[in-house]
């Protein structure tokens, strides 16, 4: 126990510090995109990794999020900060539809539904132009030109969404979570009552992911659905982050996030410019083959495997 | 409230159908704070189905279900749970991938409510169920006694008054068996009554006080285990598949 | 009332061509219990093929089917077998990670096609692009009029070979009940992997047979790989004749829907429509049929 | 053979690493150009990206700015708006360019216009039309085309002089450009006392090839004008299957955009003939240097232009113009430039004002054009027109069905 706080303590500390020993706006920008992608990351891994319930509608929340954030600013004119407190709850209020709709199927079907409500979301945010501007999206001005504001306050949110799936994985939640995943008619029996937890499951993972969404709208200062609601770049992108960290680990999603995000931007930026123009031409496909050999064999992330990593690591000496 | 005359359990005229095919009809029994009731039947006449409407894992067609002297129809599985009716699956369904400390722990959150409590308690229950020895375990590791024992120990961390306990000797080798009838006698005699179902007569003979027989889902006979052996119906019942 | 007619065919054409891409997704989904999210993806590789064909060899589209068919199949048999088949043995914490291949896959193709040819929009102008025919004041679009001819025999075919053959009753009996099919000394693992070549084969014929209608870019696949969910769910997952239920379910479904509810509400009608009965008739159509 | 291989992978490497940049790097004035270069709007994102090149060489070969080479810097937005801005990051942050240019589709247009503001760099749009760009007070955004609600104010003459319909109905692709003058034309047509029967709008890509259902709306509808926004395919579309389907109206108007370009004549082939488009644009209008242009447009790359590559080339020579005059090149100087210009050019007369909600935005004319023979004519306004116009149209002759 005492180790673990130690080990968090130190990278706290890294984490904090970083920002002022990197300058370059450039790698601050990467650092904030793996940050929100830390917690939207955990939070796919708190319904899916944690409770079983394989969602591939995470951009649902995000979108949610970012929108409420984006049109507060753009149809009321209040900062898009005020959006951020509210965006987590939005998320909870859509996430609670979607649960109340999608919990009524199991396994892949249940998949399958929030693939559905997915695009069905994406089409409202296109087609209520009113509200969501449509296709045009909402276009704000960043509040700070500074990327450091950003940092820490994505630091603050992935800091705070770790402690919180830390501390609900170790209280009963936490048990009655697992439980459903291994075996939600045995854990019926045994008085959990299923359908509350996956929904409170639901509303956690839907709130932090939301919070990132609103983080995201003030962050980018645009959004489109196409972009937040998207589901290759956002649900997809969710559960390869957790994947290729570690499903049902609480730091998994966490390495998960670094990984992808700088995997991606070292093929977008061509190797850093090192490598001819078609390398970053086709970071899209790295990610794609990302998808596949992280399945094929790592399919219990880096951090799951990594007793399998070590051996290889290890034996090729 | 519970008064001396109302009934400690009580399933009245329940039923169920299928499709339009009826598994179960009219089924009635009342068992008694203490007690253990046997439940028999040949393979497929209703048994599991029995205990699948007692914890509400599918709703009634018909009929009702008392539970110290309330009716427990429409409640949801989790709500029985809670109320002191736990069970154990016939296929077991271990929680896998949690070790058998936490799967027991899952369980006893059902009266606790922080982790330490829920600790204690599981360990306690694993202490009366002879399980300590492999609480570290993965419960996938465990080998099919080990299993069943566990599906034990975890319905009995929800503290049930009422116990269902489905098939949780079929698959022993003797010495397991014995172990399993222990431990059922153990749990009756700390106040637990229990439902058993199951296919060894010579388990369920030896510990129920009384015994209820069932066949293509309607009842053929209840009484003492000495009663219902010679019972006719019921020798008939099982003569065809023993014999088979 | 003419609308209304002129609606209804524009549903059915497109729904014959719908069935073909869903009977393909359905024996996938049925044989393996998964849901192929490359198949749109598939579709997109045969509608390159057909287009390199038209373009280079001055072969017809309706002749590239032929080519595309072919190799759109060892794709998919290369795909089973390479990359879906080794996942049975790995045990994982997500049990959907043969879903989250075929998501990997359908980003490959779509970005491999999209380095080879850029994401410009090519078309295949035949001299029956644009031309329509007229039927008691309705008009039929030649191209998709053909389209739905070509489905329909395909669907016939596709029946012969799945009643009479060993082979496809193997794979029907494996798509309805999988753990009877391989108690009855199915091999399965032979099975799953004839069954997606033969499935993206289906949905090869349906690239080449849109092609003259449809103009063809990189992530066009995506858009019918939904489509091809919900065609299964609607028609029953494992049911051929589901499928065609639900193709043109889903064809005039969203016909009705671009004409009385607006063009931009299109696609969000069939995906209601997939809820809805994912919600309130679990099994999809072929429930109500009992085929 | 591993080794040799391993060589070549360092030695490219290595090569592409060492090589030198543009030789001119160094004393070049950068300007950040984004088009859409790949995707569905190539084929407007080809004809500016010529336009300017063309414009590039001749300004370099009088001289440059100041001595310097003008350098253009083109990115590919591929149509898509989020790609806009990360490409206008990279050009701000990482290739510093002193000012941007370009912006085709309304919608990414307006999502870049975001990040020029915020990082305060000078973006002078060419052809984005939406209204809302230049109505955020955006200081520095500043926009040569007329807006798309201006688009059809050389056409209200037409109408009103020559067609006089009854009523219309209005087809457009639903983006933000085509939503906007969709909107906009409606007000005009209810100012001009015309009956709308119907506005419908239809995503603008692949959702989009399925139209007999509208277009057999539209002819229960029995307009006398049928007003089109769209870009190339769907203008394409739209125009087959209304000869397919014998739709006649008493006319069909584009709303510029696909209307106008040389493939769409090309493509649609009988079914483009008559059809009548607003244009901003044509090269027989008396501007000086309007038909040096294009003649030299046709004889350098072997085909027609129009009013989009126009817009193109002028913005490249208000660019010099604004280069040339600002005291330095940071950003506030070029910015102040840009407010001050008023010149000539082959678009028209280049000058930003504000107006209304506005800011520095130049107005302009606009006029209309017919297909004639495979041709794109201007007909109208009527003292300028190359052609007169054809009409009323005997559709059915036209498309070769007598």
């Amino acid at each position: 126990m005492k180790r673990n706080q130690v080990i968090s303590a130190i990278i706290a500390v890294v984490f904090i510090i970083l920002p002022l020993v990197v300058t370059s706006d450039y790698y601050r920008h990467l650092a904030i995109l793996a940050l929100m992608w830390v917690v939207i990351g955990g939070s796919w891994n708190l319904l899916a990794g944690y409770t079983g319930q394989i969602s591939f509608g995470h951009a649902i929340f995000f979108g949610t999020g970012a929108y409420t954030a984006g049109i507060l600013a753009d149809k009321l004119g209040t900062s898009a900060w005020l959006g951020m407190a509210l965006g987590g709850f939005t998320a909870v209020l859509a996430g609670l539809v979607i649960g109340f709709i999608c919990f009524r199927l199991r396994g892949p079907y249940f998949a399958l539904a929030t693939i559905a409500a997915g695009e069905i979301c994406r089409l409202i945010a296109v087609n209520w132009e009113s509200l969501t501007n449509g296709m045009v999206g909402v276009l704000l001005i960043q509040t700070f030109r500074s990327k450091l504001p950003y940092y820490y306050v994505a630091l603050a949110l992935a800091a705070a969404s770790l402690l919180v799936f830390n501390l609900v994985m170790k209280s009963k939640w936490g048990f009655y979570f697992v439980s459903i995943r291994e075996d939600q008619d045995a854990a019926e029996s045994l008085g959990i009552n299923a359908a509350l937890y996956k929904n409170l499951s639901l509303a956690i993972s839907a709130f932090f992911t939301g919070t990132a969404g609103a983080f995201y709208m003030n962050y980018m200062a645009f959004i489109d659905p196409e972009v937040v609601f998207s589901l290759p770049y956002i649900s997809i992108m969710a559960i390869l982050v957790a994947i290729i960290g570690g499903v049902a680990t609480i730091w998994g999603p966490a390495v998960g996030a670094l990984i992808m995000v700088g995997i991606q931007e070292t093929f977008r930026s061509a190797i850093f410019g090192l490598a001819p123009k078609w390398v970053s031409q086709s970071h899209a496909l790295v990610f794609g083959l990302m998808v596949i050999f992280v399945i094929l064999y790592l399919a219990n992330g880096v951090v799951g495997d990594w007793p399998k990593i070590k051996r290889l690591v290890v034996r090729s000496r | 409230m519970v008064g001396a005359s109302m009934a400690f359990f009580e399933a009245q005229e329940i039923g169920k159908t299928f499709g339009g095919l009826k598994a179960l009809s009219d089924v009635s029994f009342t068992v008694n704070q203490g007690e253990i009731f046997g439940l028999i039947g040949p393979n497929g006449a209703g048994k599991t189905t029995i205990f699948n409407l007692i914890n509400h894992y599918y709703p009634l067609t018909s009929g009702d279900i008392l539970f110290k002297g309330k009716s427990i129809k429409g409640m949801k599985t989790y709500q029985i749970c809670h109320l002191g009716i736990g069970r154990t699956f016939q296929v077991v369904k271990p929680l896998k991938r949690l070790t058998v400390l936490e799967n027991v722990m899952a369980s006893a959150f059902c009266r606790v409510n922080t982790f330490k409590e829920a600790r204690e308690l599981a360990l306690d229950t694993l202490e009366f169920c002879n399980l300590m020895s492999e609480k570290e375990k993965p419960a996938k590791s465990l080998p099919i006694a080990g299993r069943k024992r566990l599906e034990i120990t975890r319905a009995l961390a929800t503290q049930p008054e009422l116990l269902l306990l489905d098939e949780t000797a079929a698959g022993l080798n003797p010495a397991e068996l014995d172990e399993a009838i222990e431990l059922i006698l153990k749990m009756r005699d700390k106040g637990v009554t229990i439902i058993i179902i199951e296919h060894l007569m010579k388990v369920i003979m030896t510990i129920s006080d009384r015994i209820h027989c069932i066949n293509y889902g309607r009842t053929i006979a209840e009484g003492t285990p000495a009663e219902v052996a010679n019972n006719p119906e019921v020798i008939e019942a099982y003569l065809g598949e023993s014999y088979a | 009332m003419t609308v209304f007619f002129q609606t209804l065919v524009s549903g059915i054409l497109i729904g014959g061509i719908y069935a073909l891409i869903g009977m393909g997704m359905t024996l996938i989904m049925g044989v393996m219990g998964i849901i192929n999210l490359a198949h749109g993806q598939l579709m997109m590789v045969a509608m390159y093929i057909t287009f390199v064909a038209y373009t280079f060899f001055h072969l017809d589209p309706y002749l590239s089917l032929f080519v595309a068919m072919p190799c759109l199949f060892f794709l998919g048999v290369a795909i089973q077998k390479f990359l879906l088949n080794p996942l049975m043995e790995v045990e994982t914490i997500i049990p959907q990670n043969q879903v989250l291949m075929t998501v990997g896959i359908a980003i490959v193709l779509t970005e491999i096609a999209r380095f080879i040819f850029s994401s410009t929009y090519r078309s295949v102008t035949t001299s029956y692009t644009g031309k329509v025919f007229f039927l008691g004041g309705i008009s039929f679009n030649v191209a998709m009029t053909v389209a739905f001819l070509f489905a329909v025999t395909l669907t016939i075919v596709l029946f012969w070979f799945l009643l009479k053959t060993d082979l496809g009753r193997s794979i029907r009996a494996t798509a309805q009940d999988k753990e009877a099919a391989i108690l009855m000394g199915v091999n399965s693992r032979r099975i799953t992997i004839i069954t997606y070549g033969l499935g993206a084969a289906l949905v090869a014929s349906a690239g080449s047979l849109l092609i003259p209608i449809f103009y063809l870019f990189p992530d066009i696949g995506r858009p019918f790989t939904t489509k091809a969910f919900v065609i299964t769910i609607l028609g029953g997952m494992g049911s051929t004749v589901g499928a065609i239920f639900g193709g043109l379910t889903l064809g005039i479904a969203e016909s009705m829907g671009a004409t009385y509810i607006g063009m931009s509400y299109k696609e969000m009608v069939g995906l209601i429509i997939f809820l809805l009965v994912l919600i309130f008739l679990p099994g999809g159509l072929k429930r109500l049929t009992k085929v | 053979m591993t080794s040799f291989l391993q060589i070549l992978l360092v030695g490219v490497a290595l090569a592409t690493f060492l090589a030198p940049g543009p030789a001119t790097a160094q004393d070049a004035i950068k300007v950040g150009i984004v088009l859409p270069l790949t995707g569905d709007q190539a084929k407007f994102g080809e004809i500016e990206k010529l336009s300017f090149y063309l414009a590039l060489e001749e300004i370099n070969a009088a001289g440059g700015i100041k001595g310097k080479k003008l350098q253009f810097l083109f990115a590919d937005d591929t149509g898509n708006p989020e790609v806009g801005r990360t490409v206008m990051e990279k050009l701000i942050k990482k290739d510093k360019v002193v000012m941007l240019g370009g912006g085709y589709a309304s919608a990414v247009t307006y999502a870049m216009a975001g990040v020029a503001q915020q990082n305060r760099i000078p973006f002078l749009i060419n052809t984005g039309s939406a209204d809302v760009i230049t109505e955020k007070g955006y200081d520095y955004i500043f926009r040569l085309n007329p807006t798309v609600s201006d688009y059809t104010s050389g056409l209200e003459s037409f109408l009103t002089a020559v067609v006089k319909p009854k009523n219309v109905v209005i087809l457009h692709e639903s983006s933000l450009f085509g939503a906007e003058g969709a909107k906009a034309f409606k007000n005009t047509c209810e100012k001009l006392g015309i009956k709308v029967l119907m506005v419908e709008g239809y995503e603008g890509w692949f959702r989009a090839f399925d139209f007999q259902p509208l277009l057999m709306r539209v002819k229960q509808a029995n307009p006398d004008l049928v007003y089109m926004i769209s870009y190339l395919r769907d203008a394409t579309l739209l125009m087959q299957l209304a000869r397919e389907m014998k739709l006649t109206p008493k006319l069909f108007v584009g709303g510029a955009a696909g209307f106008t370009l040389p493939e769409f004549a090309q493509e649609a082939g009988k079914a483009a003939e008559k059809v009548i488009s607003v244009t901003l644009w044509h090269q027989s209008l008396p501007i000086p240097g309007a038909r040096e242009y294009f003649d030299k447009f046709k004889a350098t790359y072997q085909r027609d232009t129009e009013y989009h590559g126009a817009e193109a080339y002028a913005a490249a020579y208000v660019m010099t113009d604004v280069l040339k005059r600002a005291k330095s090149l940071a950003p506030e100087d070029i910015k102040q430039a840009l407010k001050e210009t008023d010149m000539q050019t082959v678009f028209g007369p280049v000058k930003f004002v504000s107006y209304g909600k506005m800011t520095n935005q130049n107005r302009l004319n606009t006029y209309v054009v017919q297909w004639q023979e495979g041709k794109l004519r201007l007909i109208w306004p009527a003292d300028l027109a190359q052609a007169k116009y054809v009409y009323p149209v005997d559709w059915l002759k036209e498309w070769g069905f007598k």
